[in-house]
């Protein structure tokens, strides 16, 4: 089996990309999508990126998905509706701090519940 | 009335047109209390539902909706891409296996999407969003429980304007707290927009 | 008088420009200065980063420093220690979400004292 | 002793000679919980210092200190660059005007130094960082109020093999929570390289 899949949604995709090169530099198992910006590249986001990422993030462990900004969180939701995937949540932690402790925690083989119950203790 | 495919399609077209043609105005609503987006957000959006509904063939108004949501979705970028992809989304499934779309399946229809788009923001009237233009014109619709294109109209532009008022308390001109007051709310403007091209689809009616 | 400034202190280049970009697209008077990554363009912080972009940031009204990990904000105490300048404070809050708080805040002419304010109300 | 600058200068050469040999095995400490760079960063920092130190001349032993502290502050990178900064800076603060530095002063300068990496790192001893060797250490010294290299080496040496037990509550190991038990602290590692460094040039001293 795998590990929880992490997916980072941001309004930049150089926010996004960027979490994820701090993120490798620590963990390099655990799936990390990016889904950052509009489709056309401008600061947005974009439900069709988001729907791609859970797509290549998923291990049949859970998928769990971080966001920064008001629109992020409705896109994210809307593209878990979407989903035929069951076990996506939307992890409510910040995007960075929290989707660090996210994959470390994947890294260590945790259950997503138990990932989101170490994300309510830290923020 | 009878909405149909033709109708839709109409209606579509009519918002549209004027979110091109407000596709500035709609931004620099958006400058002071968000992101300076709505208008190219829109714009983008709507251009695309405007082609895509217009390539294929469809048999039902639902198909019609359902194909704007995704469009919407998918093209608009911002929090409006979910929120009106939303209530398109409803008004879709609230208009499955109708074989004819009266006033009062309309006007559910509406209804549904405004629940939608209250579901998906987490917002009730008087937070300066676009509900606060839903919320109003769907209640007079109810009320008076037949389309009236005069009814629609006016509604709607005294509740957009209205948001001038009010404190955000949701979305990006939350942030600006009490400096959000004085502005329209740039989902408002475009929902107004939505529901003029509804009343002049009406009027042609007549 | 200015604003109070917003600096930037990221492990990552990437993530400190894609968070101003966020910013720049609603506030554009506001100072936002970015010390992201190592000097040599890695992942990691630079207190040498973050004493230049003090200096870019500040306009006399206050500077207010916003970090991601462990180290980063070490070396932003230290840079706070070695630099000349008064009224420079490091914030507790997320670094994209609290910065983005804090640029509408100091765009409304709010003093350092009012943001920190605003931002342990919301984080 | 008397601690000059030619013995700081010498202390500081045969610390990056222990880190450049090291720079794997520190790096390889720092993969399990860590994020893979400590001999990396310490190799880039030490070397840099080793340059400084010899490029100019200097009268005191605070000075060699005080650039010390300056370059691994801005070239070491990562949470062990402000520590050590700190440290070294603490160093020269406490070596201040001092004609002669005899054992007492080195000791007390070593003592500010263990109290400006816990402040800086905001961390006791037990959390699994390089205070866990700092401290035993320092402690030692000032039992015994004098220097003995046996004694710095063995007091080292034990308390950097003691991290493998504990678990890391600071830092970036800290993430990994009980994962971390069974991996030497990186920090301890080159923190023990420091002392063994320091042990030597007492050694010599015979
Ligand atoms: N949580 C919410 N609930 C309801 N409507 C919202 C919400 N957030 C934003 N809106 C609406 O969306 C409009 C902004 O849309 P747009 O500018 O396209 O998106 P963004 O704010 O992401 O740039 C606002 O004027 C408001 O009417
Ligand atoms: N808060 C802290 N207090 C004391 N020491 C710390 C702290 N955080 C990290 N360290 C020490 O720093 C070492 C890691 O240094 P390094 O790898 O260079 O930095 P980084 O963790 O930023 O990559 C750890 O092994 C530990 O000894
Ligand atoms: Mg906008
Ligand atoms: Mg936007
Ligand atoms: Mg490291
Ligand atoms: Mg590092």
């Amino acid at each position: 089996m795998g590990y929880v899949g992490i997916v980072l949604i941001s309004h930049s995709e150089k926010v996004a990309c960027g979490i994820k090169d701090i993120i490798r530099q620590v963990i390099q198992d655990v799936p990390v999508e990016v889904a950052g910006g509009t489709d056309d590249g401008k600061i947005g986001t974009s439900m069709d990126r988001i729907s791609a990422a859970i797509e290549c993030a998923d291990q049949n462990k859970g998928i769990l998905l971080f966001y920064d900004l008001g629109s992020a969180k409705m896109n994210a939701e809307l593209a878990i509706e979407m989903s035929e995937k069951e076990n996506i949540k939307l992890a409510e932690a910040p995007l960075l701090e929290g989707s660090y402790v996210g994959a470390v925690e994947s890294s260590m083989g945790k259950s997503i519940a138990e990932i989101i119950d170490t994300l309510n203790k830290n923020f | 009335m009878s909405f149909t495919v033709e109708k839709a399609i109409k209606w579509l077209e009519k918002i549209n047109e004027k979110i091109q043609e407000n596709k500035q105005y709609l931004t620099k609503l958006d400058q002071p209390i968000g992101d300076g987006d709505h208008g190219i957000n829109m714009a983008r959006g709507f251009q695309e539902v405007v082609t895509i509904v217009n390539e294929k063939e469809y048999d039902t108004v639902s198909d019609v909706m359902k194909a704007t949501a995704m469009t919407v979705m998918s093209k608009v970028g911002g929090a409006s891409g979910p929120l009106y992809g939303t209530a398109f989304l409803k008004m879709s499934l609230a208009f499955k296996e109708k074989e004819v779309i009266d006033d009062a399946t309309f006007i559910h229809g509406l209804e549904e999407a405004l629940n939608g788009i209250k579901q998906r923001g987490r917002a009730i009237h008087g937070e300066k969003t676009l509900v606060d233009v839903w919320e109003p014109v769907v209640n007079k619709l109810k009320q008076e429980n037949n389309f009236q294109a005069d009814l629609i109209l006016n509604t709607a532009k005294a509740a957009m304007e209205k948001t001038k008022e009010t404190m955000a308390t949701k979305g990006r001109a939350a942030y600006f707290k009490e400096n959000s007051i004085g502005h329209i709310d740039p989902g408002s403007a475009s929902s107004f927009y939505l529901f003029e091209a509804l009343a002049e689809v009406l009027e042609e009616e007549k």
